[in-house]
């Protein structure tokens, strides 16, 4: 059989033994974790800094004059610092918590969307993109009149640029919201060219970073994006919270989108005025134990540092797709050139379903179905693939299992 | 052999109804029908049924995109309820959710002795909660179909 | 100085053992946390529960074919049964999840409120409010043309119920917004009876239980209301997850709110169409482990039990009341009959922050300011009280501390 | 003494300041004001500022609901900006922030030293980050008058 095929950079026994959960087994088989882009598993620091936080130092924020409360809304606005630090913001006060990028899009969809577009403005997004970044527009375009239009994607599994100047090209569109990294196919897209494109044509961008944000350094400033949201949960952290970053001035121009305590300035029977940015958005009291997990995983991933997260990444896409080639009867879905460490597939004879269970009896976890992105399944005749995606705790080894193990499912469904 | 341990779930003529149905396909002429859909992970079927002069069950037929488990459910399903009244099929449709979920369903009345044993392959999904839905899909279309109600989903919970 | 005036029905040494954080000292001094109505501390069973799931069992819910997701979507919808018993929920498919009341409140002004509620209808909350039951309900009718009464709030601090029977006599009132337990005041509203008038004249309620469940057991069948939600955190869960309740009948006619991942049945660029109740509510990935943290937070209050809990916050509020009562120049905000574990106060010659900052000193953690209640400050005539507020880990003795240590502060400023 | 350690905050100057302000009005006439508000404790201030001929600060009077630290910081600024420049003012104001912020400030022009003088007892906020916004918020507006802006919110960050 196979081989380790590159030398990995990355201490990945050190790394696993960071993630307790990587010990466990599943159904009598050492767990085989290849579902990270659903969800990435925690490493000791996020789950000491939460279990920390709550038997030595918690209380509400911004509203105590006390330690416990002082103390708190420190940690708390650490990590905004933190944010604004792993994406390179201009301004701590740009950063935004949300309970997860879904939030985060539909804040920018209620609160930009409704608030300062027009109806006969419009909206592009692409076919690749995951239901959380579709909804919510389609959802603008049926209540406020604004017109939703759509990037394809190539055979390979790329953004159709032609075809978005093409949906640029009547100077109607204002803002572009697409992903960095298709959760489906692994791609990465080209957001510089794509900021350019839409920045000419006198549009906004938002970068959906759910995916790209794990594997890659994301520097808002270079990228010159508007708008980036990501998910805490794939990157190592808690789950319940999420980031809306965006440019102050745009911020600032914008409504609030919840109403409650924490976000206003004052209150009367009559009327309400608005905190300044970043607490307007925020309402009532925040994700705080969250936020404080938050900013171990963001530690957790700068000490490990994008460079070799990123030389990792894809030592095991690369050994993946080979591998994953050499079966016969197994597709792979997409064939981008610049791709990460998210790999979907379908198999002859055998639903994406029955691949996923015979893979779980053996401990190998992978996710299988529609993967939130129906579009793009149907702009590749399919209804389901299996995806197997690859965290910071991925060994090639795993690889390996996953590559065998399906090189049996074949032959059971032949 | 690897897979040995999930011979229960996929017994043969699971892989083998799943992989050429004997009643998948829509029904040329038909009197009712619905679509049943599973949203979490994309499975889809739709039931056709005929009825006799009786008023029992002529013949089903289904058009499925999903799982081996579910094709073959829905195969399994449309051999069962042959010949039974709308509300011997709801009666059944119970029965048989509860073996699904539960891998075996008591007091099952001797009118559906028949029936049920040749459902009891599917038992084995009871051990795999997610796939639960798979084999009931079908059986909620069904439901659906005779309900009048066109559309059904199967619940993740 | 003192002296403990009633029999305590509860292990309260037993309780505060299995609380961490009381054993922190603040300033040199045991901390004395009378901030509880802000936010809970967190029993250990919570921090275990939250742990345990990031150390063992973890992957993203609903989406999974394998066993880490399948056994974490179990979890996650147990604590759906365990919210739907805390509150005799006729339906499980009635418990939402969001991230705190605000959200919860948010949820149905958006979704009820621009969904089903033409301009010309009218909402009513109260005077005594949280600003998180006040700003949606304003920005419902700024945007949406709905107009907004409010029940005022008599002198002893209970709803006024003749100015109420007022509020909804023309028959245009379509929701009662209203809180279960005033976050200032300590006043239990009359719940069942503003049910029975709204009904009456055709108007669904909402109330807010953010304070009341966490002293009294709360049977919204009982009540007879159509909304209730409450926040985790207040209630000894985590941050980052609340709770909405509302019957499944008027949830089905509700559109969705946010959009996105989970909260669909399918989608196509065209048209999407949602899930079922609850998930059409719950977009993205919710807060797993936040869930999992609260049904642990729910077993414990259920372990200690609502009685044992009710007599002991009378205790500590009427002892607190007759020590408060002795400080001259100090002033408790309310009287009601029916009130709880919650005490405003304002002191001749100091400021609350002051009080605060004094207290602070001496370990013991009381809330200055508005309390996100600015109409009900307005309606006092004051801009600030100091607020103690009281857990199920309230000693009769940190009553006394308190009351001790404003009596020095009273020397203090005088 | 129980709040002994709290002297250091609650300088006998600050409690009499706070109680009895001297500057604590409302100028019968005034060429700028502004108001500031503290969102997070209601904190709120409107200062009223007056010009002499030449351009430089003649008086400063204010409205305030606050506690002690706020009051008395609002006071204390009152005097310690009389005879400045607007520009001088606005200098003064970022060394009053580090002193509050800091406890101390250093490499404070001697023209300065005056004013920071009446300001240090101030410098015991330090220790109590929530406090130190009381302290900043007469500044706040006083700045924001001067920009012309009318109103200034303390930030809680
Ligand atoms: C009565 C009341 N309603 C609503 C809230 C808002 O709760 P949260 O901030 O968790 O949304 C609170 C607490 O802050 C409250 O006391
Ligand atoms: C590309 C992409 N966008 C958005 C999301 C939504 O993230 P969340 O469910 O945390 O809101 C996901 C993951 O589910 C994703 O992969």
């Amino acid at each position: 059989m196979n081989s380790i095929t590159r030398p990995d950079s990355l201490d990945v026994a050190g790394i696993r033994s960071a993630f307790p959960i990587l010990a466990q087994s599943v159904r009598g088989k050492p767990l085989v974790f290849l579902d990270s882009a659903a969800s990435a598993q925690k490493p000791r620091v996020v789950i000491d800094a939460l279990c920390r936080a709550m038997e030595t130092q918690y209380a509400n924020v911004h509203r105590g004059l006390h330690w416990m409360s002082e103390r708190t809304t420190e940690a708390y606005e650490e990590t905004r610092d933190a944010v604004a630090g792993l994406l390179n913001a201009a301004d701590r006060h740009e950063i935004i918590f949300t309970r997860n990028s879904t939030e985060a899009i539909n804040l920018v969809a209620h609160s930009y969307g409704r608030g300062l577009l027009k109806a006969g403005d419009a909206v592009v997004i692409s076919e690749m993109e995951h239901h959380s970044n579709i909804v919510p527009w389609q959802m603008l375009r049926d209540d406020h009149g604004v017109e939703l239009r759509v990037i394809p994607v190539s055979d390979v599994g790329e953004l159709d640029l032609d075809a978005f100047d093409a949906c640029l090209a009547d100077g109607r569109v204002r803002l572009v919201a697409v992903t960095h990294m298709s959760n489906v196919l692994g791609t990465y897209t080209p957001a510089g060219e794509i900021v350019t494109r839409a920045h000419a044509a006198g549009a906004l961008v938002l970068l959906d970073g759910s995916q790209a944000i794990v594997h890659r350094r994301v520097d808002v400033q270079t990228i010159g994006c508007d708008f980036y949201v990501f998910t805490g949960h794939k990157l190592y952290g808690p789950t319940g919270i999420g980031v809306l970053w965006g440019r102050r001035g745009l911020l600032e121009r914008m409504p609030p989108f919840l109403g409650g305590g924490d976000m206003i300035s004052s209150v009367t029977m009559e009327r309400s005025t608005w905190a300044e940015v970043p607490h307007k958005f925020e309402a009532g009291t925040p994700a705080i134990l969250e936020a404080i997990g938050l900013k171990a995983a963001i530690g957790f991933v700068e000490d490990v540092g994008y460079e070799a997260i990123g030389r990792h990444e894809q030592a095991l896409t690369q050994h993946a797709l080979a591998r994953l080639d050499e079966i016969e009867g197994l597709h792979i879905i997409g064939a981008a050139p610049d791709r990460g460490g998210v790999i979907s597939f379908v198999m002859d004879g055998a639903h994406a379903h029955d691949v996923a269970t015979l893979l779980d009896r053996q401990g190998i976890a992978v996710r299988a179905g529609h993967h939130c992105a129906e579009p793009l399944m149907q702009r590749f005749g399919i209804d389901s693939t299996a995806r197997a995606s690859f965290g910071v705790y991925t060994s090639l080894e795993e690889v390996d299992v996953l590559a065998d193990t399906l090189a049996r499912v074949r032959e059971f469904f032949k | 052999m690897m897979f040995e341990d999930l011979r229960d779930l996929y017994q043969e003529v699971i892989l083998d109804r799943g992989r050429h149905p004997r009643n998948g396909s829509r029904l040329a002429a038909f009197d009712v029908r619905a679509k049943g859909d599973n949203p979490m992970c994309g499975d889809r079927v739709e039931v056709f049924v005929a009825w006799d002069d009786a008023g029992k069950v002529a013949k089903v037929g289904f058009e499925a995109r999903g799982c081996a488990i579910s094709v073959a459910s829905a195969d399994l399903m449309a051999d069962s309820v042959a010949g039974l009244s709308a509300a011997e099929v709801r009666d059944l449709a119970g029965y048989f959710a509860t073996l699904a979920r539960k891998g075996s369903a008591d007091d099952i009345p001797a009118r559906f002795a028949a029936a049920i044993e040749g459902l009891r392959a599917l038992a084995g999904v009871h051990e795999y909660p997610s796939r639960v839905k798979c084999a009931t899909l079908p059986w909620h279309a069904l439901v659906a179909a005779l309900d009048g109600a066109g559309e059904a989903s199967s619940e993740r919970d």
